[in-house]
């Protein structure tokens, strides 16, 4: 079986690989690409670690296959920080202790910064229905949300200053 | 709707180490000629952070600040022996072997420090941000950095150290159960309060409210993740989790997170804790295990909140909606006095 | 061993080439065909590519028309069907939202399909199209009959319902989202202030989506009031065929069925 | 969340500089950039990827295995059964003289569990490892099987582990563990009430987010390089250098930043079968664990069943208490044979009771092996002590925190296993939590104290 193209943008950087026609996107990502942030938890949809930003929708890279993103625009938490500046998202996780084991943690900014994209004033229910597809083993999620409020609250502050 | 409310209580200690199996662990930490101190460890950090824990303890010892020290760790070819991570031990036992080593090599520093500086060791005390002065005279003072680049350079000395901690094993007298089980205790109570839905059996948990006793809260927010993360599995446990959703019958066994029930970030309760610290006589500066313990008082509170709401028993988890409102049924069809 | 990725220029071509061959698959979101072959599913060799065939679209009007590629994200997205937005909303996290598609959702065993119990109540039919034919068939009985081999679902169709008329409500035991325990849809619509033309539809009490017509009987011609809603409740459990997995036992859904379908039925807050 | 700095103080220094303060976590900004390594971001070219043939049946006896047509299917580099193993059998703390070895690398003549590894598969890729287990032929004979640890105890129940010959392991010439101390059967004759009630639990998943895994690469100086997710990397080091028959030299283990353990990645089963892989393929191996073998292939939390009798007098004083107690350890032993003899220690709980009786019984059934997690040997004991309290304080009739209080451990008080006990904190942190809830207390319970006798 002849491997097919696959030429789609990735934080911002464009990208043209070969893959096979099972090859899962973040299978692509991470062993072609080397972009090891994307985590895979479960390879069923079902955890969330692997979240990314396809066309700025959250999606799950475990299932999606690799020649579904041609010409898509995908962003994944190694292009969260912008030209060496962590995202908010990422300074409120660390600051506020929202991370143990760190394995959840990619998926999780990434679902956040989803929502923070389309909804720069999140409730708490907004928020917890954001990272309703992640799963975290370690921390109880209240450090989490409690960090992607923080982070909504420093971005607005950030853009009214 | 019907809804009932509940407040149960529990209260439960927690062993630290494991006593019955021998317990050694290892460190070794020397001075880079950069002024940094490595310990070398093979042990893991599963997530609680133990990375960051063994950095304090090693720089609260030498008398340096965490930025001076390096932990490199789990690499069996060059990490001396750690039993592994598990029964709380790693801030006891890793850390008590640090504090070993770190004294080992604090008296070689000082040594030269007294050499450079003309002085006795006796009389110097190492600042905690990277310089060691004579004490009472911080203007009498040489950089941490200098003293190493010394040792090597100029007194040919390893600024280093070895440290083991050993608790001796515990073998159990068969017929008594004599036994030295663990070094030390930490202790926990939470209670909690609980709605519970008369018509559904469907259980939520509105607060958990704890205090723990861990005898040193070395990194107290570290302490607080583990609290938290803790409590949530302990609610995790009483009422969702199973991977044999109807033992011992081995029917329907959960294979992916669907499947698998844990409370979901809309289910967290209301969670607020308080610290005690009753210094423990053998741990590192007091320090106790408990990232263990914090997942225990919350089942069993929980569980006796749903008796105080419904006057139903469940002794059997996880406390699936479905055995409360069996409870509830059967009380419904045959009354018994509360206990 | 390799998977072979084809695209169709049309939905009649991508059936005639799903119809031949045993090994074909028409991929939508992926949520269930990918997750197969990553468990392990080696009969799957080709996989027929659903974009750029024009089934992401929504056709708003008295007749709503749903197509087949359309996600939950698309219909949350859709002020038009703000009456589904609890039921997209219910599928899952928004990736899975974001991926998961209503034709998908119609192939859903239990515990899941509840945008199916949804269009199940709203008497939606189902379009779909062969390598040279269209056809539309009830919901009820395309997942009675179960889907047929060289034919594609392409959309799904139902009549506007009026204002308030939907209801919906997903039993689960993770919040705020999970697999159900069960759910309920209900298109109660009211003239001259009785229930007129009642369909109610139920997820995970059977092994697919199913209509509770005990209960439409029971509404149907009557207020909705106290008496209506108990023997509705008393009729819920009627025709159900609940099955044991490691949401809920079959005995504890017709258990809270009747509970749930009350607190439905009379607006409580869920 | 605050510190409580009444408690205690003339034992404290409360004089840290670095430790005591809220230091930001070192691996917090590897993880929120995703930069963090964890064992599966290493890449080596040529890596091989291994998938296991799995038992169907709970309990069934082998009569052959045919490799013959996976072995045909292009991509297919090796097959491994129990005969490539050099030394098959074994227990992980055999390491601490807890023995005998009962458990198969890969199944022999027999499987004990659904889910047992048969047959290991090493493939150019994922799916062709998975589609070359499903062309592995394995002809059982199922056996009858048990999954009830008091059936499994009676006269005539399938014989799980023969390397046991019996259904529970052996402490010492005694079929269970025991904990002997003053006279139950005297405490309850002067007993005001005595109740006995049941408590049950069934097993429970670790769940980290990251599965249980491993890569092994063979270098050039004839050593194996295992980057591993365990928890334990010398009791993984040392069990695979004795299952491979290799000199402890040959074998290197690189790890210690780990996605979620919780316990459930202190077994050594991916490390041992990785290793030989590598040696017999000369490539570098990955062996990670499906999140359906993570849920239910990997150890959980054993199930426990747990009988408490207790003898409690008016006033509240708990006189005798008696436990039976049988943890579920599955097929084998794994960590369960300690975890037994840890709940035994833990029992009758922060209390102090004169008179104690404990039965721990370590069963084999046959169901996935359980093994260590998060509160090993005593969360569940816990859920069972406690629920047993509230139901005494209502029975005689005492606020269930002041009944605790009563019976509450203090410095000095003899232990049921014979140590005394020393820093004691428990009528503490009730005092604490009770203030923190409004539950209120008696002016006497407000002023109890771990460090005095008597409350």
């Amino acid at each position: 079986m002849a491997k097919l193209p696959l030429i789609f943008t990735v934080n911002g950087t464009e990208q043209a690989e070969f893959v096979d026609g099972d090859a899962l996107l973040v299978d692509v990502l991470r062993d072609k690409l080397g972009m090891t942030g994307t985590r895979v938890g479960c390879g069923q949809g079902t955890c969330g670690a692997c979240t990314i930003l396809i066309d700025g929708a959250p999606a799950l890279s475990c299932l999606t296959l690799a020649v579904s993103a041609n010409g898509k625009d995908v962003t994944t938490v190694e292009g969260l920080a912008m030209g060496g500046t962590l995202h908010a998202l990422q300074t409120a996780f660390a600051d506020g202790f929202a991370t143990q084991c760190g394995f959840c943690t990619s998926g999780m900014l990434v679902a956040a910064k989803a929502l923070l994209d389309r909804n720069p004033d999140p409730d708490r229910d907004a928020v917890v229905d954001a990272i309703s597809g992640n799963i975290c083993r370690c921390t109880g999620y209240e450090p989490i949300i409690n960090a992607i409020l923080a982070a909504a609250a420093d971005l607005r502050s950030a853009k009214s200053a | 709707m019907a809804k009932a409310r509940g407040r149960g209580v529990a209260a439960v200690n927690y062993p630290t180490g494991m006593n019955l199996g021998g317990d050694p662990s290892q460190a070794l930490v020397h001075a880079t000629t950069t002024g940094n101190f490595v310990v070398s460890l093979s042990s893991t950090d599963l997530g609680q952070g133990l990375k960051t824990v063994m950095t304090q303890i090693c720089a609260e010892a030498i008398g340096v600040p965490p930025e001076m020290v390096i932990i490199d760790t789990a690499d069996t070819d060059t990490g001396p022996h750690c039993m592994g991570t598990f029964a709380s031990r790693g801030t006891h036992r890793i850390g008590n072997a640090i504090i070993m080593a770190a004294k080992e090599a604090r008296k070689v520093l000082m040594d030269v420090a007294a050499d450079e500086l003309e002085v006795s060791a006796d009389d110097l005390e190492t600042d905690g941000k990277g310089a060691i002065h004579v004490k009472g005279v911080p203007s009498r003072s040489i950089p941490v950095f200098e003293v190493a680049l010394a040792a090597h350079f100029k007194h040919g000395k390893t600024v280093s150290g070895r440290g083991i901690f050993m608790q001796t094993r515990s073998f159990p007298d068969p017929e008594t159960g004599k036994m030295v089980p663990a070094t030390t205790y930490a202790h926990a109570c939470t209670i909690a309060e609980v709605e519970v839905d008369t018509e559904t059996g469907e259980v939520e948990v509105l607060s958990l409210k704890s205090a723990y006793e861990v005898g040193h809260a070395l990194n107290p927010k570290m302490v607080e993740q583990q609290i938290v993360g803790g409590a949530w599995m302990g609610m995790s446990h009483a009422l969702y989790e199973t991977t044999e959703p109807y033992y011992p019958d081995r029917a329907h066994g959960p294979l992916d997170f669907n499947e698998y029930l844990m409370p979901g970030p809309g289910d967290v309760p209301a969670m607020e804790g308080v610290i005690l610290e009753r210094p423990s006589q053998d741990g590192p500066f007091g320090a106790k295990g408990v990232g263990e313990m914090t997942a225990n008082s919350p089942i069993p509170a929980i569980a006796n909140a749903i008796f105080d709401a419904v006057g139903i028993r469940v002794d059997s988890l996880p406390i699936t909606p479905e055995k409360v409102l069996r409870g509830i049924l059967a009380q419904a069809a045959s009354p018994q006095p509360a206990e | 061993m390799a998977l072979d990725i084809v695209r169709a220029d049309s939905v009649g071509q991508a059936a005639s080439m799903l119809a031949g061959d045993d090994g074909a698959r028409f991929l939508a979101g992926g949520t269930f065909l990918v997750r197969a072959m990553t468990a392990g599913d080696v009969s799957i060799r080709k996989v027929v590519l659903s974009d750029g065939l024009g089934l992401d679209r929504i056709a708003l009007g008295d007749t709503i028309e749903i197509g087949s590629a359309v996600t939950m994200a698309q219909v949350q997205a859709e002020p038009g069907l703000g009456f589904l937005h609890p039921v997209a909303e219910s599928i899952g996290g928004p990736a899975v939202r974001s991926m998961a598609t209503v034709g998908g959702n119609l192939f859903a065993r239990s515990p899941y399909g509840d945008f199916a119990v949804a269009l199940l109540a709203l008497g939606a039919s189902v379009v779909s199209e062969g390598a040279d034919s269209e056809a539309s068939q009830d919901l009820e009985a395309f997942l009675s009959e179960g889907p047929k081999r060289g034919r594609i679902v392409r959309a799904v169709r139902f009549a506007a319902p009026a204002e308030g008329a939907f209801r919906y409500r997903k039993i689960t035991r993770k919040h705020p989202h999970g697999a159900s325990v069960l759910s309920i849809a209900a298109l109660l619509p009211v003239s001259g202030g009785k229930v007129s033309g009642a369909r109610v539809a139920y997820g995970a009490m059977a092994p697919r989506p199913m209509r509770a017509k005990a209960v439409e009987a029971a509404l149907e011609g009557t207020p909705l009031d106290a008496a209506a809603i108990a023997a509705a409740a008393a009729a819920a459990a009627e025709g159900t065929a609940p099955e044991d997995d490691p949401q809920a036992s079959a005995w504890y859904r017709r258990a809270v069925l009747p509970v749930h379908l009350g607190r439905l039925l009379s607006g409580e807050e869920s | 969340m605050e510190h409580v700095r009444a408690f205690f103080a003339a034992e404290r220094g409360d004089d840290g500089k670095a430790v005591g303060t809220s230091l930001a976590r070192s691996d917090a900004l590897g993880h929120v950039t995703g930069q963090t390594q964890f064992y599966a971001d290493r890449q080596f070219p040529g890596m091989l990827h291994l998938k296991m043939v799995r038992s169907p049946h709970d309990h069934a006896r082998i009569r052959s295995i045919d490799t013959s047509e996976a072995e045909k299917l292009p991509g297919v580099v090796r097959v491994i059964t129990h005969k490539d193993v050099p030394a098959n059998v074994y227990t992980i703390l055999r390491l601490i003289q807890v023995e005998p070895n009962d458990e198969p690398v890969l199944a022999e003549d027999k499987v004990r569990f659904k889910g047992e590894q048969i047959v290991a598969i090493l493939a150019e890729s994922e799916a062709i490892a998975r589609e070359a287990v499903a062309k592995v032929k394995v002809d059982y004979e199922v056996l009858p099987a048990v999954f009830d640890v008091e059936e499994a105890l009676e006269p005539g129940a399938p014989l799980v582990n023969e390397y046991h010959g019996n259904n529970y392991f052996t402490y010492e010439g005694h079929h269970c563990r025991r904990v002997r101390h003053g006279n139950v059967e005297k405490g309850f004759a002067e007993a005001d009430h005595v109740i006995e009630e049941r408590y049950q639990s069934s097993p429970i998943e670790h769940a980290p987010v990251e599965t249980t895994g491993c890569i092994v690469v063979p270098e050039a100086n004839g050593r194996l390089t295992c980057y591993s997710n365990t928890q334990a990397l010398f009791f993984t080091l040392d069990n695979a250098g004795l299952i491979l028959n290799v000199p402890f030299q040959k074998l290197r283990l690189i790890g210690g930043t780990v996605g979620g353990g919780f316990g459930g990645k202190v077994d050594v089963i991916t490390e041992p079968v990785a290793m030989l892989a590598a040696m017999l393929t000369g490539r570098p191996v990955k062996y990670a664990y499906s999140r359906e073998e993570e849920m239910q292939v990997s150890s959980p939390r054993a199930a426990e069943r747990i009988y408490i009798k207790d003898g409690v007098m008016n006033d509240g004083r708990i006189v005798a208490r008696q436990v039976r107690l049988y943890v579920d350890a599955g097929a084998y032993s794994r960590h369960s044979p300690y975890g037994t003899t840890k709940a035994s220690a833990h029992m009758p709980g922060p209390y102090t009771i004169p008179n104690v009786s404990v039965d721990a019984h370590c069963v084999y059934t046959n169901r996935t092996p359980s093994s260590a997690m998060r509160g090993f040997g005593v969360t569940i004991g816990d859920f069972a002590l406690e629920v047993q309290m509230d139901k005494l304080a209502r029975l005689v009739g005492m606020d269930p925190i002041a009944f605790r209080i009563r019976n509450a451990y203090r410095d000095g008080d003899m232990k049921a296993h014979g140590e005394l006990t020393k820093g004691a904190a428990l009528v503490e942190t009730m005092q604490a939590a009770a203030q923190l809830a409004g539950w209120p207390l008696s002016a006497e319970d407000t002023a109890a104290s771990s460090m005095k006798a008597g409350g």
